[in-house]
Order: structure tokens, then C-alpha cells, then sequence
């Protein structure tokens, strides 16, 4: 922890410097945005730039690069059940046996020969 | 650097801590016992309204088993109370049966058993436990009873609202649930529920982490201390899906999006007018993302409380503390990754159900482990029958029934049979009725003489044991029976009209009677409860003569809790130490003693 | 064990293998429940204080109980992989040929089974949302050349003996569930999606089709009839429902 | 009676209470948009097609400037009680809550714009998505702006007589403002960009 002056009058700087570097990502992913990538591609780009970004606050301004052991923990256990629950989209699509298709107006209903 | 900067906080700290406004002054009558943020106070509130909750929650069932088991009769003495658009002529109507099913299973476990397990022990045992002055956030604490009494509040009032309380089952499946009356309130009081045990969960963590007493080691915590640990963090981190998913369901209903609502929807002969696009199966996933860890919040502490009572009336220490312990940690990790054990009717494919066939296999591991452990503990014991062990007792095989019928739901094609029929009924009622209901009768025998300085009544305590323990039996039995022959639930007049349901009717009969019975039995309790908060025989500071830290301070505690900081020599249970004086060598007392 | 537990008649091909999956693990909780049941009232009788006034520190040892732990966990094992996954998959892949299959559309909605065959031509004709009305509660557009000969009942479903069904299955409202009892048949069905199910009658008689899910106010009574009959009976039905059809006409 | 460590760092976790107690907070919260962010991937796969442009960019951009200005601004604010510069957090945490509210103001144009041309959640899945997203998020900025005028109001006084305990207390507003901006990093690109 930053606690002893001159330590907090260094990391002034890194403050300033880190919010300068996001503000120049913001425009780096507006720039992105403009050259119309193709989705999957512009997708990745915005994420990777979004995580970048996002670790940078959480290392710096949130002090994340230099924490506890058990925030560490509680954080890490987060992350896993985060993940979980970015997996429920597969999991509520990739294996059902239904179709998408309303019961009525979905046009020709299956059944052949 | 470390170092430096916490001795420097600690000097100031000390010097400048401003008199916290609720130091030894007197307090008003309000502040004392209303508005207070004693640990103490907060969990005796907790405790009691979540009593009070659990007894409201019981008699809507009682209503429902009338019905049962008579269909379409007048419900005698209440029924015309209830009103036209309730009961016409005191017969209930199915809407009526759906609110007071949905709202029993709400009530029970969210305003009944969650607050009187976590809110209620873990306030008021947790702190006293590891030594701990008051919880870590004591305003906090506050905040978390009084957004828990408004959601109750507010799901009370929505029986009084037009159209009714909620109705679509505690699952609130849409598309059902966005277009049903009584939903929105409904809602409306989840949020307050929801964050008041998102509060609550915070403060027990900090509490458990921050606060333990000097020399009170990871090892050395009680099990029900464990117990609680585990739960809030299933809480803290299983809850907010579930928040999250009702702000998009009361967006559905108030701001007409459609979340939860495919395109194509035609209800009663009309096209819906909503934009569509929506994914009703969503819901299920986040519901049970919290529900299922939300049934371990159910059992865990109540486990918890029955490990207490079996080491001080078995008076020996407990067998394989520790594995209990990897255990409970395991089934908490594992929680959040079975939740699809409830859904597989709802067109899963080969791998998934595989997925959560096997991770539902899995966590049933530690509970047997547990449960052995608890077992094996009564090997070589010298078992006293007090009424909180005879609760503690009745525990293991009660679970044990609820957690063996899990089995066959677990196994994706078995449960084709029993899904959504009373197998599923009974199996979860016998882990939480004559499980949990039992741990916290348990517990309330248990601790009620450190609250109130008072024993309950020991004959009451006996004849309520008893009582409630053959009627509950007789009541969730026959559910399994009724499964197996595949009586459906949520059934307004019983299944009647179903031929395979016609040779188990007549349990709906004697379920009836049991339940009102089980009800009956509960006038001792309520009875001893309240005799004895004045009238109970006084006790000293240790009337159990147990080993853990809450047994050090005076019956009841004052604020603050402990005269002397306490200080712990050992671990938790140590009771018929060999060479002991007595047989039991508490954490607080040092080595010669 | 079948005997005790009480289940209804098997009335499907697959009904037995899902019966017997019950039993094994019916078998594995009650030797469960009752070893320990045994050992438990055992100990409260032997260990109470009056018998041993004073408590023994360690307790009992020996590994039995680790034993026992790993065995229970090998036969859930065994289950899941000879029993579960296998006869699950049966359920949710192997669906037969629609050439083979009787075939059938059923949509739920609050509160009838409605259903749906397609008629000598094998094919459903197109619905459409807005010609939904009280006699036309799927919306079938009869002038479409396949909706012609199309055959609908409400919770009427009539199959053949002995020949595969496959239903899709669809609600148009809310979420109900297809539950045939007697054949070991549950699938919920879920408005905005078709799911398939599959199954073999295999005896004739009159069977209900419940609705499992609560799905409102009459969900109770969300009652089908299922009426399985010989191929021949079968096929006169259909035929008297085509001339019927062509008579309204 | 006082808690123990409420400012005082508990030597074997090094931590003091309100410092887990903030994290945990923010772990739920993760939760919580952890939850919203899966309902998005769900039913933009499972959406027919999916609008863009529909946002404008440049709002968009203008207020994550802003967001990201005030996180500098906030996390200056506390490294300045902790050089003892009374005056300079002053400045800096007024700043973060102009900039929070200048947040708003966009939001609020934003929100008409759609609201006038009768874009409302119920027009399209991605509107409800925005206004869903958008609306929770900007809930967590007016939640922060009471804090922030707790801080420079009434509870001010707190650094007169507990200084360390008002640094931490800063620390911790700012913690959750940094979670509030991290949030709208990824909600930026997701819904505006993409
Ligand atoms: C406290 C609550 C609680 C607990 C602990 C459990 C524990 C388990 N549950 Fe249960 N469950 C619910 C509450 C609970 N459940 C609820 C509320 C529902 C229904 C919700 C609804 O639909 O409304 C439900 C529904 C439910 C389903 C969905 C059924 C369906 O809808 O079709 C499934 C399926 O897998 C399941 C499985 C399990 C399993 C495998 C366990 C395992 O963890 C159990 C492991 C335990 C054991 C294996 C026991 C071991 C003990 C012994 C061996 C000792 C015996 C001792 C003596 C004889 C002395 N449960
Ligand atoms: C924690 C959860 C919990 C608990 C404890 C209970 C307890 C009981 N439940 Fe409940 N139940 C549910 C959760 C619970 N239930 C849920 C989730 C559902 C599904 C709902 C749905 O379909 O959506 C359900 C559904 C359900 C049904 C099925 C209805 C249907 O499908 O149509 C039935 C039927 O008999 C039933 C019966 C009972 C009975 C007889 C008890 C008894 O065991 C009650 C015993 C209660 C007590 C013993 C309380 C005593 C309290 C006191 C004595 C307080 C004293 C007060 C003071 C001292 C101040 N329940
Ligand atoms: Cu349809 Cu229940
Ligand atoms: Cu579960």
C-alpha cells in the first residue's frame, strides 16, 4: 500500500500516464471501429482492447497489482464461477435437441417421406 | 513497506477513533432493541421473524392440504374469510391454490429458513463463535434485517393487491411468469431480498476472516462457523445472477421488452404484441445458477448446528473434523455447477445432461462423507438425550432419506419418471422439513439458554420432538409413493382426474391429517418458547458444559460480548480429553486449568 | 424391488430400461439407508450415557468408512456410464426415420393438447399466426395444398401398437410438459422451440396425457387422452377423420 | 465497544475489514454484470440479425473520456489525503462528481433522442439490452454520486478526526467507482461498437 508520501508522489505519475494510455485506447478502438472490420475480427479486436483496458485500471488505479493474498482468493474464485456463467449461453444452446422455430407461423413444419 | 504503513495506521487509529455514538451510553428503548446494531439483537430479530415467517408459510400449506385431500370442498373455519375472489363460498379457487403454493415455497425459503439459518444463528452464534466483539459492519448488519423486513413486508401486501400474489411457483418460470398477475410485487420483494442477503453474506465473510480471536486458527473454527463461511459465499456469489435475471423479468413486465418471450406468441386466441426474440430457457439457467447453491444454503448451516450439538451431547470430539471441513468447502465449490440437474426436461442433448449427471453424482460424495462423519462420531460416545440432540439425531437419517431420493434425480433418465411429480416434493422436503426445520429446532433448544439466560422446557421440548416427528413422516412419506406412481405436483385438486393417480389418492387424506397434526404439534413449541423467556429454569454461562468460545461469555452477552478478550488454546471440540479433570477442556480456558 | 416401488404399467418399449434404472438405484439407497439405519440405532442404543458413562477421545477407526465411500462412488460410476448416459442417449438421439414413424405435432397452450397429423400426403401444411381463431386454435392454413388433408384433434392423440412415434412438440403459449406415465415419456414444452420425442407403444388401451409443468390456473386440468390401438384400428381412424374432413368440405 | 481493524490492518491477512468487505462487494457485482453480459451473448446468437449503428459513437466515446477522466480524478483525489493535501482532494473529488454528473447529462440525451423518435426498450431486443445494461449501469453512477456528496459533505468531518479512517474510506469509493468504469469499458464496445 502506497502509504508513505513519497511513494504516493510516484505513483502520480504512473495515475496520469495510465489515464492517458486508456484515453488514447478509447480512440484506438473508435479508429478500429471506422475501419469496418469484418464482426469476428472487430469482436476480438474490441474485446482484447477492452481487457486490456480494464486490467489496467484494475492493476493500477484499483491497486490489484499489489493486493492481499485473500483478495487474490476471493478474486480468482469469482473469475471461476464468472467463467461458469459465461458458459450458460453454450450451455442453453449447443446441446438442446429442440429447434428454434415458433409453434405457429413457422412455416412448413418438418415431416417428409 | 507493509509494516510501516499498518503501524502507522494503528498509532492513529487509536488516538483519533472519535467515541462511536453507540459506546456505553444508555440507548433509547428504539435504538436498543428496534433499530440496533448488536450482532445480537440483529440475530434475535432475525430469528424471530423468520420463526414467524416459517409458521405463516406452514399454514398456507395447511390450507393447500385441505384442498388436497378434499378437492373442492369448503375449507372449514377459515374459508369464508378468505373472500370471493380467494375462495367463493370457501372453496378455493386455482388461482388461489397457485398463490399459495408459490408464495409457500417463497416464503419457506427465502423469508423463512435463509433468515432464520444464516440471519438469525449466524448473527447472533457466529461472533460469540470466533470471539468477535460484533460483526465487522454492524450498520450494515442493520440494513441487511431491515431490507429483509421489507421484502417480507412487501410479499405479504401482494396477497392484498388486485389479481393477488404471485402464482407462477417459486421457480417463476416465464413465459408464465411475465404475463401472470401478482408477479411484479413478487419481484419487487426478491430485490429486497436479494440484497439483504448479499449484505449480510459481505459482513459474514469480513467477520469470519477479519475477527477470529487470537489464536483461533483456520482448524481450530467450529464447524458451524465453516458452515456459515461456505454459505456466504454461495450467497454473495450466486445470488446477483438471480438479481440480475429479475430486473430483465421485471423489465418484461413493466417496460415490455421480451427477454423471456420468443417471437410467435399467441395467448388465449391473440398474437402477443411484444417485440419477441427472447429465451424462456434463460431463466431457467440463471434461476437455478442461484437455487441449486441455494439449497445448500438451506442445509449448511443447519448441518453446521447439528455438528455442534452431536460433539457436546455425544461428549467427544468430532470424527474427521477435517475431512468435514475439505468436504463442505467441496460441496460449495461444486453448488454452482450442477444447476442443470433441474432442467433436463427441457430438451438437453447427450453431452450436457452427461455433464450434469456426473458433477450431480459428485456432490453427493462430500454429503456422504459428512454424513458418515456424523455418524461414526455417535461410535463410542456417551449420548445424552437432551431435546436439542434428540432434533440433532432425527437430523441424520432425515437427511439421509432426502438425500438418497436425490439420486434418482440426479440420473437424467430415472428422472423422466419423477420430474415434476411428489418424488421431487419429497425428496426435497425431507432435506429441508424434518432436515434443516429439525437443525433449527435444534439449534433454537440449543442456544435459546445463552440468548435469554433460560433452559427451555425439557418435557414440551420432548413431546414437540416426537409429535412433530411421526406427523412430519406421515405428511412427505407417502409423497414418495405418490411419485412413483407419478402424481404430478402443483396440482390444484390432487390429480384426481389422472387414472395411474387413482390407487395413491387416499394419501392425500391421511398427508391432510398429518399436516394439521405436525401443525398441532407445534403448539408446544410455541408455548415452551415463550414460557420459558420467562419462566424457563435460569442457567450460569455454560449450562452444556460445551468447549466453544460462545460458552465464555454471560448468559446472555452484553455488548461487546466478552469481559476479557478471549484467547484460544486449542480446538474446537475437545470433550473426554484423557487425563483431563472433566470431560470437557473448553478453546477459551488455557492448559492448567 | 419394481413390485415395491409401485411404479404404473409399462406401456412403452423403453419403459423397462428406465424402470430398471429406478430399481438399481432404489437397490443402492436402500442398502445405504439401511446399513447405516442399522449401525445408527445400534450406536444410540450401545453409546447411550446410561451404557457408557463415560466417552471415548478417539472414537471409533479403521478405514471401513473411506472403503465404503469409494465404493459408493464407483457404483454411482458404474450407473452413470452403463445405465444413464447410454439410455439417455437413446432418448435424446436415436429418434427413428419419419418414413418408419407415425408422426405427429403437439402444441400445448393454456389448456389443451393440441394435435396434429399430417394426413395421407405425410406433410403438415403451413400455420400462419394470424388465421389462429377458437375452431382453428393452430392457425392452419387449409389453403395450403399440404394443410388439405391434415388431421387435427384437441387432447385426442391415437397411435398405433408397436410402431414408433415421433411428436414434435411445441406450445404456443407458455411452458407446458408432455407427460405420458405410463410410457416413461416427459418433455417439456418450451414456446419458440420444436422438440422431438420418441417412444414405442406397446400396448393397447387408453392412456392420459398430463401436463406436467404448472402453466397457470388450469394447469390441473390440461388433461389428454391417449388411445392406443392395432395398426388397423389405427389407420380406419385416420381414414374416418379424412373422410370427415373431405364431407365439411 | 470498537470493531477491531476497521482501520488498523489485521497483521495475518493484512487487510482491514472494509477493504474484503469492498472486494467482495465488487465480486458480486461481477456477478450480477457477469449474469446481464451472458443474457447479451444469448440472444444476440440467437437474434435473426442484429442492428448497428443504431447508437451514436461519438456520445459514446465522449463519455467514456469522461469515465475514464474521472477515474484518474477519483484515484487522485485519495493519493492526495494520503500527501496530506486537504485542499487538492477537495478539488479532485468535486471534479469526479462533476464529471460523474456530465456522465449523465449525455446518458440523458442519449436516452430522449431514442425515447423522442418512441425507440423505447420494447422496439427491438437490442434497445431492450441497452436500456437494461445502460440503465443498471447508470443506477451504480448515481449510487457513486451519493457517496461522493456524502464525502464531500457531511462526511467530510471525518478527516479531523480520523484521517486514516476517511483515506480508507476514499480508497474504498474508489474502488467501486474504478469496478463502475470498468464496467462501462467492455459495455462501450459491446453496445455501441459492435
Ligand atoms: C436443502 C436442500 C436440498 C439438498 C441438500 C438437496 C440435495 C440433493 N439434491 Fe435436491 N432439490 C432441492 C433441495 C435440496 N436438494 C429442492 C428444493 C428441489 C426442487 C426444486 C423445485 O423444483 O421446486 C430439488 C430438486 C432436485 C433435483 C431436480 C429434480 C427434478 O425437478 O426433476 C435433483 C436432480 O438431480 C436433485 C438432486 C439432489 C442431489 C443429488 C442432492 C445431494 O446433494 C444429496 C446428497 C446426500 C446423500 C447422498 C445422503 C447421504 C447420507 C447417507 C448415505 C446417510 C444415511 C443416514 C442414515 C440412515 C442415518 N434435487
Ligand atoms: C425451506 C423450504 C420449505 C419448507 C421448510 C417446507 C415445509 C413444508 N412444506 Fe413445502 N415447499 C417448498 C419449500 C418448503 N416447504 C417449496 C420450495 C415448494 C415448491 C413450491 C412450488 O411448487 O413452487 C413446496 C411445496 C410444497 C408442497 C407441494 C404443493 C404442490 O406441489 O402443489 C407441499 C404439499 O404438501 C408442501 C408441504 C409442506 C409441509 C407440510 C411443510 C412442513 O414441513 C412445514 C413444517 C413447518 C414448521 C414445522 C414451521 C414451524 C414454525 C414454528 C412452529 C414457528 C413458531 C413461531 C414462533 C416461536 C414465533 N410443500
Ligand atoms: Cu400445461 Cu400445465
Ligand atoms: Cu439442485
Amino acid at each position: 500500500m502506497h502509504s508513505d508520501h513519497g511513494d504516493v508522489h510516484a505513483s502520480v505519475r504512473k495515475y496520469f500516464m495510465i489515464g492517458a494510455a486508456l484515453l488514447i485506447f478509447t480512440g484506438i478502438t473508435v479508429a478500429a471501429n471506422l475501419m469496418h472490420l469484418a464482426i469476428p475480427l472487430a469482436i476480438t479486436v474490441a474485446l482484447a482492447i477492452a481487457i486490456t483496458k480494464a486490467s489496467m485500471v484494475a492493476a493500477v488505479f484499483m491497486h490489484l497489482s499489489d493486493e492481499k493474498k485473500w483478495i487474490y482468493g476471493a478474486l480468482l474464485l469469482t473469475v471461476v464461477f464468472f467463467i461458469v456463467l459465461m458458459s450458460v449461453p453454450s450451455f442453453t444452446n449447443m446441446d438442446s435437441i429442440g429447434r428454434h422455430e415458433p409453434a405457429i407461423g413457422g412455416g412448413e413444419h418438418p415431416a417428409g417421406h | 513497506m507493509d509494516n510501516v504503513s499498518s503501524h502507522g495506521t494503528t498509532a492513529h487509529g487509536h488516538v483519533h477513533e472519535p467515541p462511536h455514538e453507540h459506546a456505553h451510553e444508555e440507548l433509547g428503548w428504539w435504538r436498543k432493541y428496534v433499530f440496533s446494531v448488536d450482532h445480537k439483537v440483529i440475530g434475535i430479530q432475525y430469528a424471530i421473524t423468520g420463526l414467524l415467517f416459517l409458521l405463516f408459510g406452514f399454514c398456507l400449506m395447511m390450507i393447500m392440504r385441505w384442498q388436497l385431500a378434499y378437492p373442492g370442498r369448503p375449507i372449514p373455519l377459515i374459508g369464508q374469510w378468505l373472500g370471493q375472489a380467494r375462495a367463493p363460498m370457501g372453496i378455493m379457487l386455482p388461482e388461489f391454490y397457485n398463490q399459495l403454493g408459490a408464495m409457500h415455497g417463497t416464503i419457506m425459503v427465502f423469508m423463512g429458513v435463509v433468515p432464520l439459518a444464516v440471519g438469525g444463528f449466524g448473527n447472533f452464534v457466529l461472533p460469540l463463535q470466533i470471539g468477535a466483539p460484533d460483526m465487522a459492519f454492524p450498520k450494515i448488519n442493520m440494513a441487511s434485517y431491515w431490507a429483509y423486513f421489507l421484502g417480507g413486508v412487501t410479499m405479504l401486501l401482494s396477497f392484498f393487491q388486485r389479481g393477488g400474489a404471485a402464482q407462477s411457483g417459486w421457480t417463476s418460470y416465464p413465459p408464465l411468469a411475465d404475463i401472470a398477475d401478482g408477479q411484479t410485487v413478487w419481484l419487487i420483494g426478491m430485490v429486497f431480498l436479494i440484497t439483504s442477503s448479499l449484505l449480510g453474506s459481505i459482513n459474514f465473510i469480513v467477520t469470519t476472516v477479519q475477527l477470529r480471536a487470537k489464536g483461533l486458527s483456520w482448524m481450530r473454527l467450529p464447524f458451524f462457523v465453516w458452515a456459515q463461511l461456505v454459505t456466504s459465499f454461495l450467497l454473495l456469489l450466486a445470488f446477483p445472477p438471480l438479481e440480475a435475471a429479475a430486473v430483465l423479468q421485471l423489465m418484461d413486465r413493466l417496460a415490455g421488452t421480451s427477454f423471456f418471450l420468443p417471437s410467435g406468441l399467441v395467448i388465449s386466441g391473440k398474437p402477443l404484441a411484444v417485440a419477441g426474440g427472447g429465451n424462456p430457457v434463460l431463466w431457467q439457467h440463471l434461476f437455478w445458477f442461484l437455487a441449486h447453491p441455494e439449497v445448500y444454503v438451506l442445509i449448511l448451516p443447519a448441518m453446521g448446528i447439528v455438528s455442534e450439538i452431536i460433539a457436546n451431547n455425544t461428549r467427544k470430539p468430532l470424527w474427521g473434523y477435517k475431512a468435514m471441513v475439505y468436504s463442505v468447502v467441496f460441496i460449495g465449490f461444486m453448488s454452482f455447477v450442477v444447476w442443470a440437474h433441474h432442467m433436463f426436461m427441457t430438451g438437453m442433448g447427450t453431452t450436457m445432461s452427461a455433464f450434469f449427471q456426473t458433477t450431480t453424482m459428485i456432490i453427493s460424495i462430500p454429503s456422504v462423507v459428512i454424513l458418515t462423519a456424523l455418524l461414526l462420531s455417535l461410535w463410542g460416545a456417551s449420548i445424552r438425550f437432551t431435546t436439542p440432540m434428540l432434533f440433532a439425531l432425527a437430523f441424520l437419517p432425515m437427511f439421509g432419506i432426502g438425500g438418497l431420493t436425490g439420486l434418482p434425480l440426479g440420473l437424467a433418465p430415472s428422472d423422466i419418471h419423477l420430474h415434476d411429480t411428489y418424488y421431487v416434493i419429497g425428496h426435497f422436503h425431507y432435506v429441508v422439513a424434518p432436515g434443516t426445520i429439525f437443525g433449527l429446532f435444534a439449534g433454537v433448544y440449543y442456544w435459546f439458554p445463552k440468548a435469554t439466560g433460560r433452559k427451555m422446557n425439557d418435557l414440551l421440548g420432548a413431546l414437540h420432538f416426537w409429535t412433530s416427528f411421526v406427523c412430519i413422516n406421515l405428511v412427505f412419506m407417502p409423497m414418495f409413493i405418490e411419485g412413483l406412481a407419478g402424481m404430478n405436483r402443483r396440482m390444484y385438486d390432487g390429480g384426481m382426474q389422472y387414472k395411474y393417480n387413482a390407487s395413491v389418492l387416499h394419501w392425500n387424506v391421511v398427508q391432510g391429517y398429518a399436516s394439521w397434526g405436525l401443525g398441532l404439534a407445534q403448539i408446544f413449541f410455541i408455548v415452551n418458547f415463550f414460557m420459558s423467556i420467562k419462566w424457563g429454569k435460569a442457567v450460569d454461562r455454560n449450562p452444556w458444559e460445551a468447549t466453544t468460545l460462545e460458552w465464555s461469555a454471560p448468559s446472555p452477552p452484553g455488548h461487546g460480548n466478552f469481559l476479557t478478550e478471549p484467547i484460544v488454546y486449542r480446538g474446537p471440540y475437545e470433550y473426554s480429553v484423557p487425563g483431563a479433570a472433566r470431560d470437557f477442556s473448553p478453546q477459551f480456558e488455557p492448559e492448567k486449568a | 424391488m419394481l413390485k415395491f416401488l409401485g411404479m404404473p404399467i409399462q406401456a412403452s418399449a423403453h419403459a423397462a430400461e428406465i424402470d430398471q434404472m429406478t430399481v438399481l438405484v432404489h437397490w443402492l439407497m436402500a442398502v445405504l439407508f439401511v446399513g447405516w439405519g442399522v449401525f445408527f440405532l445400534f450406536v444410540i442404543f450401545r453409546f447411550r450415557k446410561g451404557a457408557n458413562p463415560r466417552a471415548s477421545y478417539t472414537g471409533a477407526k479403521g478405514k471401513i468408512s473411506k472403503g465404503i465411500e469409494v465404493a459408493i462412488a464407483v457404483i454411482e460410476g458404474i450407473l452413470l456410464v452403463f445405465y444413464a448416459i447410454p439410455a439417455w442417449a437413446t432418448r435424446v438421439t436415436r429418434f427413428p426415420s419419419e418414413s418408419e414413424a407415425v408422426v405427429v405435432r403437439v402444441v400445448g397452450e393454456q389448456f389443451a393438447w393440441n394435435i396434429h397429423y399430417p394426413g395421407p400426403d405425410g406433410r403438415f401444411g403451413r400455420t400462419d399466426i394470424r388465421k389462429v381463431t377458437a375452431d382453428n386454435p393452430l392457425g392452419l392454413d387449409r389453403t395450403d395444398p399440404n394443410a388439405k388433408d391434415d388431421v387435427t384433434t384437441i387432447n385426442q392423440l391415437y397411435l398405433p401398437e408397436n410402431r414408433p412415434v415421433l411428436v414434435h412438440l411445441s406450445s404456443k403459449d407458455v411452458i407446458h410438459s408432455f407427460g405420458l406415465i405410463e410410457m416413461r415419456v416427459k418433455q417439456d414444452a418450451i414456446p419458440g422451440m420444436t422438440m422431438p420425442v420418441w417412444f414405442v407403444p406397446t400396448r393397447r388401451g387408453e392412456y392420459d396425457l398430463a401436463c406436467s409443468q404448472l402453466c397457470g390456473l388450469g394447469h390441473f386440468r390440461m388433461h389428454g387422452f391417449v388411445t392406443v390401438q392395432t395398426d388397423a384400428e389405427f389407420r380406419k381412424w385416420l381414414d374416418d377423420q379424412e373422410k370427415e374432413l373431405r364431407a365439411a368440405n | 465497544m470498537n470493531i477491531p481493524y476497521t482501520v488498523e490492518i489485521r497483521p495475518d491477512t493484512g487487510l482491514a475489514n472494509g477493504k474484503l468487505g469492498i472486494w467482495l462487494f465488487l465480486a458480486s457485482e461481477v456477478m450480477l454484470f457477469g449474469a446481464l453480459f451472458s443474457t447479451y451473448i444469448i440472444l444476440r446468437n440467437g437474434a435473426a440479425e442484429w442492428p448497428h449503428g443504431e447508437l451514436s459513437v461519438p456520445l459514446g466515446a465522449i463519455n467514456t473520456v469522461i469515465l475514464i477522466s474521472s477515474s484518474v480524478t477519483m484515484v487522485m483525489a485519495w493519493a492526495s489525503l494520503k500527501m496530506n493535501d486537504w485542499a487538492k482532494h477537495r478539488l479532485y473529488l468535486i471534479a469526479t462528481f462533476v464529471l460523474a454528473a456530465l456522465f449523465l447529462v449525455n446518458k440523458y440525451f442519449e436516452y430522449s433522442d431514442h425515447l423522442a423518435k418512441g425507440e423505447g426498450p420494447w422496439h427491438s431486443t437490442f434497445l431492450a439490452i441497452y436500456f437494461t445494461l445502460t440503465g443498471l449501469h447508470g443506477l451504480h453512477i448515481v449510487g457513486g454520486m451519493i457517496v461522493m456528496a456524502y464525502f464531500i459533505g457531511p462526511g467530510a468531518k471525518l478527516w479531523r478526526a480520523n484521517a486514516d479512517q476517511f483515506a480508507n474510506r476514499i480508497e474504498y469509493t474508489g474502488l467501486y467507482w474504478h469496478f463502475v468504469d470498468l464496467v462501462w469499458i467492455f459495455l462501450f464496445p459491446v453496445l455501441y461498437l459492435l
